[in-house]
This record gives C-alpha cells, sequence and structure tokens, in this order.
C-alpha cells in the first residue's frame, strides 16, 4: 500500500523517500470457506524504503457484509472504495436489501476500467450474500473482473501463488481458512521488502463481519535461513 | 663426493658424462653448511626447530628469521643461503595469495607444494639461472586433513615427510627422530623433542652460538601457523638444556 | 498517463533498480578568506552535507600546506581530499628538492595547474588559498574548479559565497561608498567581520553552520580559533 | 459593472491562461522556476486529554532559508489545526480553503464539526488536482468522539494515526516518536516528545530549522497555540556595527512627497461575534 | 536557466523604526544585454504603499496592470485606502489563482499601514506563498547577495536616513556581484508623512 | 503579416551566431559541473548498478571503544532474498568493518582486505594495520573506481582503536570519508543518527548505554526500513580487542496496530 509523498525533489542527492511516489508494495488475499470468506491483508505502506505507515488498515468496509482488500496506489484506492460504499449505500436504499457481492464487484470494476489510464488499483472485492454465499472478486490493474475461490494480489503475492496453489482446498473450515491465510500472508511478508508489520484479517459470514489482527510477533514461523 | 666438475659444473644446463649435474649438487652442499632445521609432524600438527647460527654478536636478538609466514595456515623453515630462501619464501606467498583470490579457500599444502618444487626445479634448467642454494619445510594442519608437511630441496625434489632434518647436524638429528614415535605424539610433546634435538645437535665447538626458532601449525592454534608462544618456548628451551646437561654429566660419569 | 512501472516500481519485475552513478556530490560548505598587511585569516564552516542530511558538524576544511600558506576548500568533498593530498605531497617533493618550503604564491600556481589538468574531469572544489607571500604580506588566492585563480585581499566561496562575498566588497574593499579613506585592515577588525559575515550566512544558508574554524597567519605562524554557530 | 472592456474579477477557482505560454518557455530552455518549499518537520500525537501537534518554522528556496519563522499549524478550526508541508503556498491555501468550509459547516449544523469532516474535505481537495497541489497534511483535532491524528498525503490518501510525521524531516521525527511514544502520555510528557521529535527534525534535517511551535487541543477547553514554544536556534551575536555615516551612499537625486493627512478616523473592524466560543461543542 | 533572470533585476524592502524603505535597480535587460537603464520594478499603489514585482517584465507589467485594476475595483467599492496587508492578501490570491500556470515574478510589498502607521514589508514566491518577517524582505536575480547584506547590515529601530543608507549599501553592492542587476537604483523611504525617492549612484557596468 | 512566421515560433532574430544577450555556454564551464548537470552521455555507459543490495550500518562511539550493528538480508530490489548476509568483519584486533550497500562488492573488498591481513601477518613484525590507515586505504581505493565512473557501491564504516584511542569514520562509494561519534548509513542516516547524536550529545556513554542506544535504533529502523530484517549482528572493537555478538534478534512491539479503529 503507498502514501504520497511530495514529487517535487527531483535532484539525485536528495534521498529516495522524498521523491519516490507513495507506492504501494502490498499482500493481500481471499479466501473462501464453507460458510463466508475471509480476507487478511499486512499493514505496510511505504514511500522508497520508508515505510510511512507501519500498522495501515487495508481491508475497507464496503457495506456489513462486503470488503475490498486494496493494493495500488492509496490515495486511488480510498477514492475508489468511498465511492463504491456511497453507490451501494444509494442502492440499499433503492432495493430495500442488501445489495449482492457481485454488484460491488461490478461498480469497482466499473470506476477501474473507465480510469485504467490514471488509475493505479489492485483490488479484491469479497462478501457474502443470500444469493450466493461467500464470494470473491478480484478486479486488477486494467480492470477486468474475475470471481475466484481464492485470490491473492499486492506485489508480494507474486512469491506466493505456489504456495496457495499447493495448499488450498475447496469447502475449509473457518479455521483453516484463516490459518491458510494467516501463512500465505506470512510467507509474502518476509519475502517481500514492501509488505510486512501484521496480518490483519476479517471473516465475512451470514452474521457480518468478525475483525481480528495477528501481530507481527505473533505470527506464524516458517524456515528463514 | 668423488669428483670435481672438471669443466662440467658451469652450468645448471649441462650434464656431466656421468650423468650428474653438479650446480644442483653445490646448491645442496650450500645447503649442508647452514644450520640445522628440523620438522616434526605428529598427531595433531607440525612442529618446526631451528638452529639458527648467529655468525656475530652484533646482530640483534632475533634478527635474520628462518621461519617464516606463507599464508595463515602454513609455515615455512628454511636452511642454506638466507636470500635464495627469502625469495623462495615469496615464491609461495604469492602462489598462496593468488590462489586464495582465484579459488576463495586457502591453498592445500600438497598443491603448495608442488607449485614450489616446480619453481625450484626450473631454476635448474637454464644456464643463465643458479639453482636455489637453499631447502625448505612446509607444514600445515587442516581440520579434514591432519598435518602435512613437505621438504623441498634444491633440485626442487620434494617429499612428504613424518619428520625430517636438513643442514649441518642433519644425520644426527634424524637419528634422534628416528627414535620418536612421530604418529602419536602430540605437538606440545613434540615441540620439546624438537628443542632437545637441536641442542643436542648443535656442535658447541664449531659454531659459538645460535638461537632456537620454534613454531608450530596445529589443532591448537587453530591451524594457524605460529611460532610458538614464550612461555611453551623456553619451557622446551629449558627441558632441552637440562636434558643436555644430564647427558653431559653422565658422559662425564662413565669417563 | 501513470506508468506502472515508472511510478509503481513494486508492480515492475522485481530486481534491481536501474541507478545512474553520479561522480560528483555537492557537500556544501563556505570559505571565506581575508589578507592584510601582515597576516591573512581564513575561516570555514564545520558542517560536511549531503542532501537535507549533516555528515558531520565538525569536519575542518582548512589544510595547512606550510607554515604560511593555508587552503580552504568546499564543494565535492572526495575531491577536496585527494587534491589536498595530492598537493601535500608536491609540496614535499618540491620542500626535498629545493630545501625549502613553498612560497604562497608558488603554491597558488601549481594549484592552478592541478586544477586544470583535471580540465574534462575536473575537481568540483571552490579553493580558497591564503596565506603570506614572499614579502610577508598576506595574499588570497582564489580559484574555479578548472583552475582559473585570481589574487585578491579578500574572497568568499562555497555554498554561501554569493551571500558572502558582497559585505566584503562594502567592508573591506569599500565599494560604494562616498567619504571614506583606506586605511590598513586591522586583525581584530578582519576577525570579527569573518565571524559577522559567517554568522549571517549561517542564517540563510542550509549548508552552512554548526561552527567556524579559523587559522590566522602571520610571521609567527598559524593560529587556530573556532567560533559557534547556529546548528539547524 | 461588468463589460467587455473592464471585465469583472474572474470566478473563483484556478485559471489557466498562463500555461500554453510557460509550456512554450519551459520548451525553449525555461523551465518553470520552484516555488518555495517548506522542507518542514510537522508532527502529530494522541496523548491522553486531547492531541498535540508540532512543527519547526523554517521556510525553503532551494538551499536558501527565505523565511526563518513561517507559521506551520494553520487554524482550521476551533477545535482542529492542521500542520502542513511542502509547497508552502498549497498547505497556506488548502487550508485556508478548507478553514472556511468548515466555518460555513459549523454555522449550517450549528455543531462542532467532526475532525473526520476536515480530513474527508482535505482529501477529496487534494485527490481532484492529482498531486499537483504539493500539500502533504498532518490534520489534528478533537470532537465528541475522542482526539484524532490524520496523515494526509498530496495524492489524497488519508491515515489514521496515534502518531504522525511528516516532511523532510519526517524521518528523525518519527525515530523519536518510535522510541518514546505510548499511550496515555500526560500533557508535559507529551510536549517534551514533541519537542524532542522536532527538535530531532530541525538539528538533523537541513530543510527544517529555526525555532519549534507547539498546538494543543484539550478535549476540553480551548486549543493552546503555543508559537515560539522554544527558541532552538538564535541568530548569533554580532561583532561589529554596520551602520554608515550620512551621506555615504552617492545620490545623483531626490524628490519628497509630502503625504496629504487627512483626518485619520480609526475604525477598528470588530471580529464578527457569532457564536461564542465555549458553545462550540 | 531560470525564466526569472530572463530580464534580471532585484528588490528589496526593510522595516525602519516608523518608516519602512524599498529600493529596487533600475535594469532592463534580455539575457546578458543591458537594453534599458530605466526600468525600475517598483509602483507606489497608494499614498504610502508599494509593490515591487522583479521577474520576467512582461510579467511584471500585467500583474502591476492587473493589481491596480483590483485595486481601483476595491477602493471603488469600499471607499477607504487598501491596507498593505489587505493588498497582499489580495496579491496572493492573484497569483495562486495561477498555481498551475504561473506569472514570473517574485513580488515585495511594503508600505504603511494608513490607520495605525505600523511599518508593513512582505514578500512572495511566484504562486502568491506570503512571508512578513518582522526586518526586511528581498527578491530577484541577487536575493542570494541581497540575503547576506542585509542579514549583516539590517539592525532594529533604524531612523529614515539610516535605513536609507542601509538599504542603499545592502543593494548596491548585492547588485554588484550578479551581472544582470544594477545600472542604478532608485530607494522609496516612506514615512508618515512623507515619501522620499532617491535616485543612487551605481557602477554602470 | 506572414513574413515574421508563427507567433510562437518566431523566426530567429539573429542567425548563424550566439543571439544578442544571450549567455554564452560553453562545453564543461564551470556552471555545467555542478551534481545533476551532467547527462548520462558524458561518460561511458556502464553496468555498475547495485543487484544484492543491504541497508543501515550503525556506528557508535563511547568512552572506551565503537560499537557497529548491521542487520543480516541482503535484498534483490524488494524482494527479501538473502537472510544470512553478515556485513560486520572483524579485520584485525584493531579494526571492525561495516559494510551497506551492494553486498558483491563488500565481498570484493572483504577478500582484498583479508588478504591484505594476511600479508601483514606474514611479515611477522608484530604490529598491526591500524583504523585510520584503513580509512584512509578505503577511501583511496573508492575514489579511484569512482574517478572510472566503475564505483564499488557500498558505504563503509571504520571502527578501531587508533594509539589507545577509539576511531570511528565512514566512506561512501565516492571516496567522501568523515569521522564522526555517530554514523549511520543507508535509510539510518536519517532515522538513527537524531537518536545517536542526542546519545552522544549527552555524553559519558559507556559500552553497555551505548549498545542499547544501537539495539534501539536497530528497532526502530526494522520497523520503518521496508529493507530491513529482523536478525542482526553486533560487533565492539575496544582495547582489548574485537568482539561480534552471535546474530541477535529484534524484539518488537506491535501493540500500535490495535490502536487502530477497523471498520
Amino acid at each position: 500500500m503507498a502514501a504520497s509523498v511530495i514529487n517535487t525533489y527531483a535532484d539525485p542527492s536528495m534521498p529516495e523517500w522524498l521523491s519516490a511516489p507513495h507506492s504501494t508494495g502490498t499482500s493481500i488475499m481471499a479466501c473462501e470457506f464453507n460458510g463466508g470468506v475471509v480476507i487478511g491483508a499486512d499493514s505496510r505502506t511505504t514511500t522508497g524504503a520508508y515505510i510511512a505507515n507501519r500498522v495501515t488498515d487495508k481491508l475497507t468496509r464496503i457495506t456489513d457484509h462486503i470488503y475490498c482488500c486494496r493494493s495500488g496506489s492509496a490515495a486511488d484506492t480510498q477514492a475508489i472504495a468511498d465511492i463504491v460504499t456511497y453507490h451501494l449505500n444509494f442502492h440499499k436504499m433503492e432495493l430495500g436489501e442488501e445489495p449482492l457481492v457481485q454488484t460491488a464487484a461490478a461498480i469497482f470494476r466499473e470506476l477501474c476500467y473507465n480510469y485504467r489510464d490514471s488509475l493505479v488499483a489492485g483490488i479484491l472485492v469479497a462478501g457474502w450474500d443470500k444469493k450466493k454465499g461467500g464470494q470473491i472478486y478480484s478486479v486488477p490493474i486494467g480492470g477486468m473482473v474475475q470471481r475466484q475461490a481464492v485470490s491473492i494480489g499486492g506485489s508480494g503475492s507474486s512469491y506466493v501463488y505456489g504456495y496457495v496453489d499447493a495448499n488450498f482446498k475447496p469447502n475449509m473450515s473457518k479455521e483453516e481458512a484463516v490459518k491458510f491465510v494467516t501463512s500465505t500472508l506470512t510467507l509474502a511478508m518476509l519475502r517481500d521488502g514492501s509488505s510486512g508489520g501484521v496480518v490483519r484479517l476479517g471473516v465475512i459470514t451470514e452474521s457480518g463481519v468478525e475483525r481480528s489482527v495477528v501481530l507481527g510477533n505473533q505470527l506464524p514461523k516458517f524456515y528463514e535461513g | 663426493m668423488s669428483s670435481i666438475g672438471t669443466g662440467y659444473d658451469l652450468s645448471a644446463s649441462q650434464f656431466s658424462p656421468d650423468g650428474r649435474v653438479f650446480q644442483v649438487e653445490y646448491a645442496a652442499k650450500a645447503v649442508e653448511n647452514s644450520g640445522t632445521v628440523i620438522g616434526l609432524r605428529g598427531k595433531d600438527g607440525v612442529v618446526f626447530a631451528v638452529e639458527k647460527l648467529v655468525t656475530s654478536k652484533l646482530y640483534e636478538p632475533g634478527a635474520n628469521k628462518r621461519i617464516f609466514h606463507v599464508d595463515e595456515h602454513v609455515g615455512m623453515a628454511v636452511a642454506g643461503l638466507i636470500s635464495d630462501a627469502r625469495q623462495i619464501v615469496e615464491t609461495a606467498r604469492s602462489e598462496a595469495s593468488n590462489y586464495r583470490s582465484q579459488y576463495g579457500i586457502p591453498v592445500p599444502l600438497k598443491y603448495l607444494n608442488e607449485r614450489v618444487s616446480m619453481y625450484m626445479h626450473a631454476y635448474t634448467l637454464y644456464s643463465a639461472v643458479r639453482p636455489y642454494g637453499c631447502s625448505v619445510v612446509m607444514g600445515t594442519w587442516t581440520e579434514h586433513e591432519g598435518p602435512q608437511m613437505y621438504m623441498l630441496d634444491p633440485s626442487g625434489v620434494a617429499f612428504s615427510y613424518f619428520g625430517c632434518a636438513v643442514g649441518k647436524a642433519k644425520q644426527a638429528a634424524k637419528t634422534e627422530i628416528e627414535k620418536l614415535k612421530l604418529a602419536d605424539m602430540t605437538v606440545k610433546e613434540l615441540v620439546k623433542e624438537a628443542a632437545r634435538i637441536i641442542y643436542l645437535v648443535h656442535d658447541e665447538l664449531k659454531d659459538k652460538q645460535f638461537e632456537l626458532e620454534l613454531s608450530w601449525v596445529c589443532a591448537a592454534t587453530e591451524g594457524r601457523h605460529e611460532l610458538v608462544p614464550r612461555d611453551v618456548a623456553s619451557e622446551a628451551e629449558n627441558t632441552a638444556k637440562q636434558a643436555l646437561a644430564d647427558i653431559e654429566d653422565s658422559d662425564d660419569g662413565d669417563m | 498517463m501513470l506508468s506502472v512501472s515508472g511510478n509503481f516500481p513494486e508492480y515492475a519485475v522485481p530486481g534491481a533498480k536501474q541507478v545512474r552513478f553520479e561522480p560528483y556530490a555537492d557537500n556544501g560548505g563556505s570559505v571565506v578568506a581575508i589578507a592584510g598587511e601582515d597576516y591573512a585569516v581564513i575561516g570555514a564552516d564545520t558542517r560536511l552535507s549531503t542532501g537535507f542530511s549533516i555528515y558531520t558538524r565538525e569536519q575542518k576544511k582548512l589544510f595547512k600546506l606550510s607554515d604560511r600558506t593555508v587552503l580552504g576548500a568546499t564543494g565535492c568533498w572526495c575531491d577536496t581530499l585527494t587534491l589536498t593530498r595530492l598537493l601535500q605531497a608536491r609540496m614535499q617533493m618540491y620542500e626535498h628538492e629545493h630545501n625549502k618550503s613553498m612560497s604562497t604564491p608558488a603554491v597558488a600556481q601549481m594549484l592552478s595547474t592541478m586544477l586544470y589538468y583535471k580540465r574534462f574531469f575536473p575537481y568540483y572544489i571552490s579553493n580558497v588559498l591564503a596565506g603570506l607571500d614572499a614579502d610577508g604580506k598576506g595574499c588570497v588566492y582564489s580559484y574555479d574548479p578548472i583552475g582559473h585563480c585570481e589574487r585578491s585581499n579578500y574572497r568568499a566561496g562555497g555554498s554561501a559565497g554569493a551571500q558572502l562575498q558582497p559585505l566584503l566588497d562594502n567592508q573591506i574593499g569599500l565599494k560604494n561608498m562616498q567619504n571614506v579613506t583606506e586605511a590598513p585592515l586591522p586583525k581584530e577588525k578582519a576577525l570579527s567581520l569573518l565571524k559577522d559575515v559567517f554568522i549571517s550566512a549561517a542564517e540563510r544558508d542550509i549548508y552552512t553552520g554548526d561552527c567556524i574554524y579559523i587559522l590566522v597567519i602571520t610571521a609567527n605562524g598559524i593560529q587556530e580559533e573556532k567560533f559557534e554557530l547556529r546548528k539547524d | 459593472m461588468a463589460s467587455v472592456l473592464a471585465p469583472e474579477i474572474s470566478s473563483s477557482g484556478f485559471s489557466f491562461e498562463n500555461c500554453q505560454r510557460n509550456a512554450f518557455l519551459a520548451q525553449k530552455g525555461f523551465p518553470a522556476p520552484k516555488a518555495t518549499k517548506t522542507g518542514t518537520t510537522i508532527v502529530g500525537i494522541i496523548y491522553a486529554d486531547g492531541v498535540i501537534l508540532g512543527a519547526d518554522t523554517r521556510a525553503t528556496e532551494n538551499t536558501v532559508v527565505s523565511d526563518k519563522n513561517c507559521q506551520k499549524i494553520h487554524y482550521l478550526a476551533g477545535n482542529m489545526y492542521c500542520c502542513g508541508a511542502g509547497t508552502a503556498a498549497d498547505t497556506e491555501m488548502t487550508t485556508q480553503t478548507v478553514a472556511s468550509q468548515l466555518e460555513l459547516q459549523r454555522l449550517h449544523t450549528g455543531r462542532t464539526v467532526p475532525v473526520e469532516t476536515a480530513a474527508t474535505l482535505l482529501k477529496r481537495m487534494l485527490f481532484r488536482y492529482q498531486g499537483h497541489i504539493g500539500a502533504a497534511l498532518v490534520l489534528g483535532g478533537v470532537d465528541r468522539t475522542g482526539p484524532h491524528i490524520y496523515c494526509i498525503y498530496p495524492h489524497g490518501s488519508v491515515d489514521k494515526l496515534p502518531y504522525a510525521t511528516m516532511g523532510s524531516g519526517s524521518l528523525a521525527a518519527m525515530a523519536v516518536f518510535e522510541s518514546g511514544w505510548k499511550p496515555k502520555m500526560t500533557e508535559e510528557e507529551g510536549k517534551k516528545l514533541v519537542r524532542d521529535a522536532i527538535a530531532a527534525g530541525i538539528f538533523n534535517d537541513l530543510g527544517s530549522g529555526s525555532n519549534v511551535d507547539i498546538c494543543v487541543i484539550r478535549n476540553s477547553g480551548p486549543a493552546q497555540y503555543l508559537r515560539t514554544y522554544e527558541e532552538a536556534n538564535v541568530k548569533g551575536k554580532k561583532q561589529g556595527s554596520y551602520r554608515y555615516a550620512p551621506g555615504t551612499t552617492a545620490v545623483l537625486k531626490q524628490r519628497v512627497i509630502p503625504l496629504e493627512v487627512e483626518s485619520v478616523a480609526v475604525h477598528p473592524v470588530q471580529p464578527m461575534e457569532v457564536e461564542p466560543a465555549s458553545s462550540r461543542r | 536557466m531560470s525564466i526569472l533572470a530572463y530580464n534580471g533585476g532585484a528588490v528589496v524592502a526593510m522595516k525602519g523604526q516608523d518608516c519602512v524603505a524599498i529600493a529596487t535597480d533600475k535594469r532592463y535587460g534580455i539575457q546578458a544585454q543591458t537594453v534599458s537603464t530605466n526600468f525600475p520594478k517598483v509602483y507606489q499603489m497608494g499614498p504610502s504603499l508599494f509593490v515591487g514585482l522583479p521577474g520576467l517584465a512582461t510579467d511584471t507589467q500585467t500583474v502591476f496592470q492587473r493589481l491596480k485594476f483590483r485595486m481601483n475595483l476595491y477602493e471603488l467599492k469600499e471607499n477607504r485606502i487598501m491596507r498593505p496587508k489587505t493588498f497582499s492578501a489580495m496579491l496572493s490570491n492573484l497569483l495562486y489563482e495561477r498555481r498551475f500556470g504561473p506569472y514570473f515574478i517574485e513580488p515585495v510589498i511594503a508600505g504603511l499601514d494608513p490607520y495605525d502607521n505600523q511599518p508593513y514589508v512582505c514578500n512572495m514566491d511566484l504562486i502568491g506563498c506570503p512571508n512578513e518577517p518582522e526586518d526586511f524582505v528581498v527578491s530577484g536575480t541577487c536575493s542570494e547577495q541581497l540575503y547576506g547584506m542585509c542579514e549583516a547590515l539590517w539592525e532594529p529601530n533604524l531612523k529614515p536616513d539610516e535605513l536609507f543608507e542601509t538599504i542603499s549599501q545592502a543593494l548596491v553592492n548585492a547588485a554588484d556581484r550578479d551581472a544582470i542587476s544594477g545600472w542604478g537604483a532608485v530607494v522609496y523611504i516612506i514615512e508618515k508623512d512623507k515619501i522620499t525617492e532617491k535616485h543612487v549612484k551605481t557602477r554602470m557596468d | 503579416m506572414a513574413f515574421m512566421g508563427d507567433m510562437m515560433n518566431p523566426a530567429p532574430l539573429w542567425q548563424n551566431g550566439p543571439s544578442p544577450g544571450a549567455f554564452y555556454n560553453f562545453p564543461g564551464n564551470s556552471s555545467t559541473f555542478g551534481p545533476g548537470n551532467r547527462s548520462a552521455q558524458d561518460f561511458k555507459a556502464h553496468s555498475a548498478t547495485p543487484i544484492t543490495t543491504t541497508t543501515t550500518v550503525i556506528g557508535l562511539k563511547f568512552d572506551k571503544g565503537i560499537v557497529i550493528a548491521a542487520d543480516t538480508l541482503g535484498s534483490y530490489g524488494t524482494l527479501a532474498r538473502f537472510r544470512d548476509c553478515p556485513r560486520v568483519m572483524k579485520v584485525n584486533d584493531l579494526i571492525l568493518l561495516g559494510s551497506g550497500g551492494d553486498y558483491a562488492d563488500f565481498q570484493y573488498l572483504k577478500d582484498i582486505i583479508e588478504q591484505k591481513i594476511i600479508d601483514e601477518k606474514c611479515v611477522g613484525d608484530g604490529l598491526l594495520l591500524k583504523p585510520r590507515s584503513l580509512y584512509c586505504w578505503l577511501t583511496r581505493v573508492l575514489y579511484n573506481k569512482r574517478s572510472k565512473m566503475d564505483p564499488l557501491w557500498n558505504n563503509y564504516v571504520v571502527a578501531g582503536i587508533q594509539d589507545g584511542e577509539p576511531f570511528l569514520g565512514a566512506v561512501d562509494k565516492l571516496g567522501t570519508a568523515y569521522e564522526d561519534a555517530a554514523i549511520a548509513t543507508g535509510l539510518g542516516a536519517y532515522m538513527a543518527t537524531p537518536l545517536l547524536r542526542e546519545a552522544v550529545d549527552k555524553g559519558n556513554l559507556d559500552e553497555q548505554s551505548a549498545k542499547a542506544i544501537v539495539r534501539k535504533c536497530m528497532e526502530v529502523l526494522f520497523y520503518r526500513d521496508a529493507r530491513a530484517f529482523q536478525r542482526y549482528q553486533l560487533g565492539v572493537v575496544t582495547a582489548d580487542g574485537v568482539v561480534i555478538d552471535d546474530v541477535a534478534e529484534i524484539k518488537h512491539d506491535w501493540s500500535l496496530a490495535h490502536m487502530i479503529h477497523m471498520k
């Protein structure tokens, strides 16, 4: 995830963190289980090599049952999330019932596609609705949308695709899914310099969201040679 | 030595009719005039001892050393012309340094020995050069290979030894060394033996003064070639003197 | 338009980042020298910095070349270190060859040659040389990075050179003033003026501050002095 | 009054009339000069009883200090202040604009405006200009939900944190916070920590300098703006005086324009009393 | 090269005891070529209000005219003299409007407040960030030199004639170390009851 | 007025020469020497860019010696690739050397320094290389490399005992060298130096408190440097010799994360 600083110091003698854009290394993940979805993200926001925020919350509420995991420019994704939240609230009032996850994903895609030249946003939309239960939609840079049973995103994700493929099982229990997401994110954070800090989690089921956090010193241990 | 050169000894590149290279043999003679050097290879390291003859009282103590470091882990004791020997030391050092910079590990003594031997041998082939008037003993100790020791002579021949001696009293020293069970002895013990042997073979009548130089490379020094610590060295030296005195006493008694 | 790899490197292929190598650095610092009838004073601040950070607050930028010549050098510090070391070597060689130390004008000329020798990859340094000449009079030489040399009675150089120089023109050169009489500048006046220009420069130049290290060169040798400046 | 010859003052908002000309000049090798930057260290923390904001007071134009004692903690509303780093004019104007919007909002609703509202207004404005308005802000304030610190970046992203730093000295200040901040500090501890953080910026970052300004906004009672909380650096004492004797400067010609002093009537303008400050919440 | 230095020029203003002074050079050039030596960059905007607009000469004149227009409008609407602080707010807004396509000038304002006679000096960057210090303000191509001079010369509570000497020496010596400023200078000393305009002798090279 | 051409692109007033009044720009005159004015084409192209990099090194002087610390991560871009890259090195009993930047360049120079020490031991006169000599030598090596436009992309921190007194100096990839009581390179220059300088200014640092401050700096850097790592080396040089502790692990505290209200 990324914050921006003033991009006016172009002098090479100036340090990188003064001129680097609020760049967006991130590890985010969402995973279906047998009663909903688990979402998770690291908590690091960088400008260059400097960590501007080490306890960021990249899981953003859209409605009570729909959340999004943000990667890309912090400003862009925050703005998009604000707009979608507004849209869905409005939609909910018109409809008189909870919006579908698919609807949320469609609005995200619409925005990301229409402004693809000026936005840098890779978003995972995850939530639960009555029609299809737990669902995850990935809206990567460029503005496409794809439903996935498990999805990862952000710069840290490239290091853990194999791990996800090897360890994902359909219809996991909630505990299994939480453990799986935590482990995957931990592995991504260990390898990606732009990801790190704590793992923030959210479990979305019929009864709503349940947020938790795994602190940096409580993460599962892996080989670190 | 039965013959003199009769004209075939002017060049290292020339054989005599009976198939000898006199220059090389003369070089060996030069070595035999120098103080005795012995090398002992025990079970956990190698010990060098040198009888460094002091030809003038005007020298500072410790001048003209005859034991050299070649690399962290390799020591070299030399007999013969000191200036020639220094050249060999320098060659060995640069070989060791090149090996380390190229392969990133300390040079194996076997390899170093081959390189230095070839170098010395090259000086027995051409008319324009003269062979080195020195013999050198090289030793090391490594975790895996244990102790290793080689002696090189002016012809470029080198052998691996358990114990070796070169110089004035090499015969006497060899005789003493042969009495030892080298493979079972530790360097601690060998230091004493080495000191004793040097004191024993030293000819007090011909060469009045000498300094005993002692060095080792062993497990206790973590494979580094070091001079034997002063306390250990002086203890060994005292024991040696004592032993010598005992022998003289008993000799007197016999008479 | 935002390019993904340009603006958001994390999304580009991981690995080495292309960095352009810049052989020069601006390490800041200012130097002022004033020459009088029988003395010369030279002062430089002691802040060594790069970009927005301070390397050290106590870097002396004056080099005693002999007992009557001092060089003040600011700019690219690595070039300064190299140049001064070469200069000292050349002076030692001169001393051994001629059995006397080099006179200040001779050093000045040699420095000019040495700078010009690197015409196409210059030392990025602002040099000010102060000392006593063969007659025992104070002299100041100033240089551009490639060896143009000029003798004067006062000179400011370095990152705050532009701020320091006009006051020297006015107070020592007595420029733009009517009804003033030229009088030799006493040493005490020169010293206090030097401190004052640095106080002004420290206010406005971010690369000048911490402390001034002053050397006073007279026939009796070189005296040291220090004067604190602001530290922000 | 508006006519073709004397048009009314143009409507509010940015004017881009010079852009084409300036782009042309830039292409001819005359790039647009840089505006005043506040290299700056600005910080904000939450303590037991509210928030404390801090700032240094140096403004720079390249390597020259253009203002030794500028004010970087800007008023937004009675219950919140905002520190600005980046392009000086941008922080000044952005906070002024938002301050007036907040005041209108307060009058409109008759309530203390929540800090979140200010954060949203600022981030919307900055996002709209896509980072071209170079304002990096630390917003601090209290409302009925408690104390808040927001960190707002020029591109319009927002972080909500218990302690935040911005500007070129932000790393130095953050190092102080990371090693010294703890929850529920007293006001004295809080001020000391903020002072230390700003001082770290002042002494270690060349873009920051001069004095420490602090603003304490308590959950109860009015905000306390401590301008020049500590004079961290004073100008050295001059050794000599440089007054000139009259007549030193040569004058070519001289003209005196006498001023007709009309009857001076002083009408002090009373600040509009909209609502007593105590009923702010 | 900076466009601000295309025509050259320098302005400085200082506070004194119950008085302010503002000084400008008179050069107008196109880069290194001097075109005119009678182009002061300081304009009188009110009875005791002056503004200096060093920078790109075309913008100097444009901004002056726009300012005059807005100021006249203000005085017509409000029927009162503009205070220096109001004036600088107006100028600041004028410049910031063109945040993304600025006028290339860095203004200096000096005046006595018509209501309480307090001295006022202010300078701005080219997009209108005001800076109102207690001592002096400088602007133009030799601003660094001016900073050095003023930091050393300025003292609190200078009387009008002392202020004249100080500001003149500051400007003239600073301009001497700048290739594109100088060629004559004008100094205005603004007091409660009079304004003194002095043309100072300088080097003409 | 067709002869005047386009309004925005008027024909040049003066052709075949410098335009009237224009400043002459000689190639390489002093105003074009400054940093940032030189384009890459001025020099032959080179491929010397850092590949596997390490971050901060910290050095702090205390009353009887110096403490140096550096973490053990080798980053490949943003990838935390090698997690065991020790870069605090004992040179001899008087000198401790820390390095940041390109790890390959450090290994190259480390071999050279080690050979120097062996050569010195071979001489066998018992004399040891002194820190100031190594510092000076490094300055020369790095300056010469930079002058060939083929720099060693490193920062070195040299710590040691020079004639009984603690010595701490730093050399960067250009050959810029300086001594100070507190030195930090990389991001540590911005985050660690404020804490270190404060400690130095307070005075009376002993070994224990110096180590504690350096440890605190490592913790702060672990929180705020995206290239930092939780395992680090800490070395101390005093008149008694050089001691490099076993790799230690930072104890980190993330209770802050609970203070961020999650929606």
